[in-house]
């Protein structure tokens, strides 16, 4: 969080600069690319020529430095969860999170016997949006998106 | 046939004292873009030039032969599904197959040409990614995206049969799900027509770009023995000069009536059994499925694929291996019953999980940007390398 | 008198009475930021650009949705966002150099634009050693480049940033030398003077006049000028697919920004050179086209050569080390060598 | 020497090549769906979002036993004996009072298995993907009417009858023991 | 070469460490003892005529009362295969290695021991793979108990806990 965010209570210029800077995260919101299992590779088709993310400004670095969206997309086990963590603090702030996927979700159909499956994203990274699905549609993902712009729009996203 | 063991260090770079620099430790992944997933590789490089890599695996264990022991056979379909998420229609017949053979069932021949077909349609699915991927793992970015706009096409044909455009449990004992609804054979014939045309473009701008085959050839080779001593299977396998398929030499379902090459390496712009040798047998692999699609769908029997299905199986007690070829090489199901309900081990033995472990063994000496080469070139899929 | 003075007197008449040392450095000044902002508008464009024209060549559309019109405000949401993203410093990262990496890196750039001729009238500064000054400033960027890897303590940083420096430095020879070949034809460094030496139709150029001599000279330029911007198939520094994000790994928000405006500034520049040495600068290609300003064919030109780079960029796949040093040491320099030789010898003879 | 220059041609040679390919791209129609102005409509068996017909259901748990994951979470209380609770859709008397039908659609795995066994055909995929949520719990889909109060009146009177029932039987038990003892007591003495 | 004609040439070479040879089945396997497997295994691979050159798969099985592995070879060559078998105890789990034979049984018997907890004498490299290094239990094998937490982490989805209590 910038200067700007701790200086701009009850105040009409400020505000209104915050909602120019919330369209501005909106527009560009970048992804880190990083999959973990099936979802990614719809995750992938999502960023290829058929529905391509990059119309509205989504495209993948490699660097969770330079990402503010962090797709959850697959599942996450145990094993991954402290990484996944340490990758969600080396993002910058304001910082998004999308939970993609069953597995994300929840646990997904790994829920019950899944020893070495972590029941849910949102144990150790904030979530903003879920996008259920098993792997969810290129669509889905893009509506998860499009949901996500308008929470960061509406100033309630990454708190 | 080489018969003595081949040792840990054989491949171990050897760099004369003078040379050595301070030797410095990296950590590939699990979040590296060129890993294909979670895979982790911990390095230790002179320079650019890695002098040993280990890969860390686990990072997606989920834990599929613990359901497998807890569900009935038929609800484990769909946890295969997840296995090898690029070729699902692979991992189900595999599945699938191995239980019709231990319950002696007939299968129809109108579902066994439909099977054939998925699968081969998966299998170029599962190549396109492999060809995209190890594009981008290079540098070239657009063939990817060309890749994926021919595969979307394929899931679209598959969302038409059976719903789903990634996981599709569509393959069920005794049957398939779904019978193939009017006119898509029409439609996949027409896929056929288009995409033989688009191997030509795939070849133009990313198989004969010389700095591609400069990028490739001669790195990475695994030499054949070392590779089956390694239990390299599949196109892996095949680019090294391997002549084996199990579609014809183990043949399941109805694979040997149908008239397709196996293709192998042969070292056209280096060595045999290297990352080019490896990349063009994916290549070429597709073209001889799209035969083995015209093939299945000019004899397709009428009928309906549905009918046999039932639905409570109980599989009489008894053990079996079934091993099928999935784009990424033998996928082996071993299979205890205890003559109950629910499956009482099923242990897959993954293709990716083979490939994957000959890693070590070839990538000391080369450069980091080779390593990305070679993994991209055995074609891993995490989910079927951690299961 | 300075054509720029020249150029701003016959512009703003007024400034012709003030005293002189007023009066240039309001010029000075002027021209920094008409500069500045050439750049600025200019990587907004162009990064907006790239992005559509590498969308259209894969067969998708590239920014759609932000702003409306086939997404025109992308890159400035993308500046926003990155103007008010936190901006993180690693714990262990060398921080002044750290925060130095970037402003260098954006200054060479910058600093190349000083000797750009947009006209006959309107150059920032006609060196006498124009091309040299170019020469020298155009692998300072390499230090911001070293100074970035190098203080981000991080290994693929550090990996990016070696493999940067010895990149730029070896393709430096090539460049310098398919230059000298264009000097020793001219028989001047000065940027004016080049143009100038070009002037006539479309056959004139240099690109053409000493054909097919010069015409290998401009390929081997562009082809190292590529890897001095570290554009592919020479983009071993960023390296995406081996290096995450190379030298830049570990930046974010703005200091990210500038490394970015930096080398799209820096694609001009080369690109820039090129049109000026080569193409005949802010020539028409024919005097029936001389209605059209110079400025206008010079952008015009640049813009060309930068569209090839991103042709090139979404077409190619990325060389690996030791094949960058023998596409340089023994392809591009013996060929600039031989190239200056003929041209030698065709002088003299 | 004849290798180097091959080398330099064919690098030239297929850079071109390449570069023609892109060009050709560069001016062939883009295959972009723009989604969220252009939705294509999905083929009828696609799966997406499960849907309950709840008139149809008859609660005969073949779904739930059938799904690979246990998402789906089905309680019934049998209807009254002269209670009339309708019919489905394909003419099949409904028995029972499905109370409770949840299905949790954050672990469901979108394989349809719990589709096929059922006998009315009231659950059913649906092709619609757009069920996108801030909070998680809202993606755990309630099918059931029935009111809290409802559901514990109704399993009191099924509680109700089924002790009455019971009772019933255990008389009728009683009474088979009384009359078995009552056979058996003449032989009794003999035993002793 | 027959399952049958493959079980005669050990029984030949190695007399005392068949226990157990069965045609019957879909795929015959052979049983055998733990001690002596391998030199067994050697002799499969190297004696002309068997040529055993690829394992294809290794797996672990827990019986109940005894803990197993089972090897699945093949010859490239002749293109013949066999099912081996050797069983251990639950307390005493240890098989010698064939990763000197066949590298690919490197990562596969790791994964074993990962799972199954067998130990596998002389194996260069005898680590967990697939879970953590810090994981407790062998999760394969039938009495292992789901743990609660890992590193802090609940394990246990929030739904789990009424169906538990259901069970018991």
């Amino acid at each position: 969080m910038g200067w700007f965010d701790t200086h701009n209570e009850n105040n009409i210029f400020f505000g209104k600069l915050e909602s120019f800077f919330n369209w501005g995260r909106a527009g560009s919101p970048w992804p880190i690319g990083f999959g973990l299992a099936c979802c990614a590779i719809e995750m992938m088709a999502t960023g290829a020529s058929h529905y391509d993310l990059d119309r509205f400004g989504t495209f993948f670095r490699p660097s969770p430095r330079q990402s503010d969206v962090m797709i959850v997309a697959g599942t996450v086990t145990l094993k991954m969860a402290p990484l996944l963590r340490r990758l969600y603090e080396q993002m910058p702030e304001p910082k998004y999170v999308i939970s993609m996927g069953s597995c994300a979700n929840c646990g997904g159909p790994y829920w019950r016997y899944g020893y070495h499956v972590l029941k849910g994203v949102d144990q150790i990274v904030p979530v903003d949006v879920y996008v259920p699905g098993c792997p969810p549609r290129p669509e889905a993902l893009i509506d998860g998106l499009i949901q996500l712009k308008e929470k960061i729009k509406s100033g309630q996203a990454g708190k | 046939m080489k018969k003595s063991n081949i040792p840990e260090s054989q491949f171990e770079l050897q760099v004369p004292d003078s040379l050595k620099t301070e030797e410095m430790t990296l950590s590939m992944g699990p979040q590296h873009p060129s890993t294909h997933g979670v895979l982790q590789v911990i390095l230790k490089t002179d320079g650019e030039i890695i002098t040993s890599a280990k890969p860390q695996i686990g990072y997606l264990h989920r834990c599929f032969e613990k359901h497998a022991e807890n569900i009935t056979w038929h609800q484990v379909i769909p946890f295969t599904d997840r296995l090898d998420y690029i070729a699902s229609m692979n991992n189900n017949l595999g599945y699938v197959i191995g239980l019709e053979r231990m319950m002696n069932l007939e299968v129809n021949e109108r579902a066994e040409h439909l099977r054939v077909v998925v699968s081969e349609l998966n299998r170029i699915a599962s190549h396109l990614i492999a060809l995209g991927t190890y594009g981008l793992d290079i540098g070239a970015y657009t063939p990817f995206l060309y890749v994926f706009r021919d595969r979307e096409k394929i899931l679209d044909l598959f969302e038409e049969i059976c719903g789903a455009r990634l996981l599709y449990n569509y393959i069920w004992v005794g049957g398939v799900a779904y019978d193939a609804p009017d006119g898509w054979r029409e439609k996949v014939l027409e896929f056929c027509d288009y995409f033989d045309p688009k191997v030509k473009e795939y070849n133009d701008i990313l198989t004969f770009n010389k700095i591609f085959i400069e990028r490739t050839a001669n790195v990475g080779v695994i030499p054949a023995e070392v590779g089956i001593n390694y239990g390299v299977s599949g196109p892996s396998l095949r680019g090294s000069g391997v002549d084996f398929d199990l579609r014809r030499d183990d043949p399941y379902s109805i694979y040997d009536r149908f008239d397709f090459n196996v293709i192998t390496g042969k070292g056209e712009m280096g060595t045999v059994g290297d990352t080019w040798d490896r990349y063009w047998v994916r290549v070429a692999e597709m073209v001889e499925s799209v035969k083995i699609i015209r093939q299945a769908l000019e004899n397709l029997p009428e009928g309906d694929a549905k009918e046999t299905v039932p639905r409570n199986i109980k599989v009489p007690a008894g053990e079996y291996y079934m091993r099928t070829e999935t784009p990424r090489g033998e996928l082996g199901f071993y299979i205890i019953s205890d003559g109950s309900k629910m499956p009482n081990r099923v242990k897959v033995r993954s293709p990716a999980f083979c490939n994957l472990s000959v890693l070590p063994a070839v990538a000391p000496g080369v450069m980091i940007a080779d390593l990305v080469a070679i993994i991209g070139s055995l074609d891993i899929v995490l989910g079927e390398v951690d299961r | 008198m300075e054509p720029l003075v020249q150029f701003f007197f016959n512009l703003l008449p007024f400034l012709s009475d003030w005293p002189e040392w007023l009066a240039l450095t309001v010029i000075g000044v002027a021209a920094a930021i008409m500069m500045f902002g050439f750049i600025a508008i200019f990587a907004l464009i162009a990064i907006w650009l790239e992005r559509k024209i590498s969308g259209h060549m894969q067969d998708r559309l590239g920014p759609m949705e932000v702003g409306g019109w086939h997404g025109w405000a992308q890159t400035i949401a993308d500046t926003v966002k990155l103007l008010v993203k936190e901006d993180i410093i690693p714990e262990k990262a060398d921080r002044p150099l750290f925060k130095l990496a970037p402003m260098i890196v954006f200054t060479a750039a910058l600093s190349g634009f000083a000797v750009l001729p947009w006209s006959s009238e309107f150059i920032p500064a006609d060196l006498d050693v124009g091309l040299l000054y170019i020469l020298s400033i155009s692998s300072f960027a390499v230090i911001g480049i070293l100074m970035g890897g190098w203080s981000s303590n991080n290994k693929w940083s550090l990996y990016g940033a070696m493999r940067g420096v010895s990149q730029v430095v070896s393709y430096e020879i090539p460049a310098a030398l398919a230059l000298l070949a264009v000097i020793m034809s001219a028989g001047t460094m000065s940027m004016r003077g080049l143009v100038m030496a070009q002037s006539g139709n479309i056959l004139d150029w240099n690109v053409f006049n000493f054909f097919p001599l010069t015409t290998i000279a401009f390929f081997i330029y562009f082809i190292a000028s590529l890897a001095e911007v570290n554009r592919t198939p020479f983009d071993l520094p960023e390296g995406e697919s081996e290096l995450v994000g190379g030298f830049h790994t570990e930046y974010s928000a703005m200091r990210f920004a500038f490394f970015f405006l930096g080398e799209y500034a820096n694609m001009f520049v080369v690109s820039a050179i090129a049109a000026t040495v080569f193409l005949g600068g802010w020539l028409p290609p024919f005097e029936a086209l001389g209605f059209i300003p110079g400025p206008l064919w010079f952008v015009g030109k640049a813009l060309l050569l930068v569209f090839v780079q991103m042709w090139l960029r979404w077409t190619l796949p990325r060389l690996r080390v030791d094949q960058l040093m023998y596409t340089c040491w023994k392809v591009l320099t013996p060929f600039s060598m031989a190239i200056i030789l003929l041209i030698g010898l065709w002088k003299v003879l | 020497m004849r290798q180097y220059f091959k080398n330099i041609y064919e690098a030239i040679a297929t850079i071109l090549v390449g570069m023609g390919v892109t060009w050709r791209h560069l001016f062939t129609r883009a295959v972009t769906i723009q989604y969220p102005h252009v939705k294509r409509t999905l083929p009828e068996r696609s799966r997406m979002q499960l849907f309950v017909e709840m008139d149809d259901c008859i609660g005969c748990m073949a779904c739930e036993r059938a799904c690979p994951v246990d998402c789906i979470e089905i309680k019934t209380v049998r209807g009254g004996k002269d209670e009339d609770l309708g019919q489905t859709s394909n003419g099949q008397k409904k028995r029972l009072h499905v109370v409770q039908f949840d299905i949790d659609m954050g672990k469901c795995c979108y394989c349809s298995d719990c589709v096929f066994p059922c006998p009315t055909g009231a659950i059913r995929m649906t092709p619609e993907y757009e069920f996108i949520t801030y909070d998680r719990s809202t993606l755990l889909t309630k099918f059931a009417t029935y009111s809290p109060e409802e559901i514990s009146e109704l399993e009191e009177r099924e509680r109700k009858e089924k002790e009455a029932q019971a009772a019933a039987k255990a008389a009728k038990l009683k009474a088979a023991e009384e009359a078995k003892k009552a056979a058996a007591g003449t032989d009794e003495p003999k035993s002793e | 070469m027959t399952a049958q004609e493959i079980h005669n040439k050990i029984q030949e070479k190695f007399p005392d460490t068949i226990i157990e040879f069965n045609d019957s089945v879909l795929q015959p396997f052979i049983k055998l003892t733990a001690n002596q497997f391998n030199e067994v295994c050697q002799f499969l691979r190297d004696t002309d005529g068997l040529d055993f050159d690829a394992l294809m798969n290794l797996s672990g099985v827990d019986y109940g009362e005894e803990l197993g592995t089972v090897y699945h070879l093949y010859s490239m060559q002749h293109r013949h295969k066999i099912v081996l078998k050797v069983n251990v105890t639950r307390e005493n789990a240890e098989i010698p290695t064939v990763a000197d034979l066949w590298r690919t049984a490197d990562w596969h018997e790791r994964e074993v021991f990962d799972l199954y907890g067998i130990n596998f004498t002389n194996h260069p490299d005898m680590r967990r793979i697939l879970l953590p290094d810090d994981w407790e239990g062998y999760p394969l094998r039938k009495d292992y108990v789901q743990p609660e937490v890992y590193n802090g982490i609940t394990i246990a989805h929030p739904d789990m806990k009424g169906d538990s209590d259901e069970e018991k």
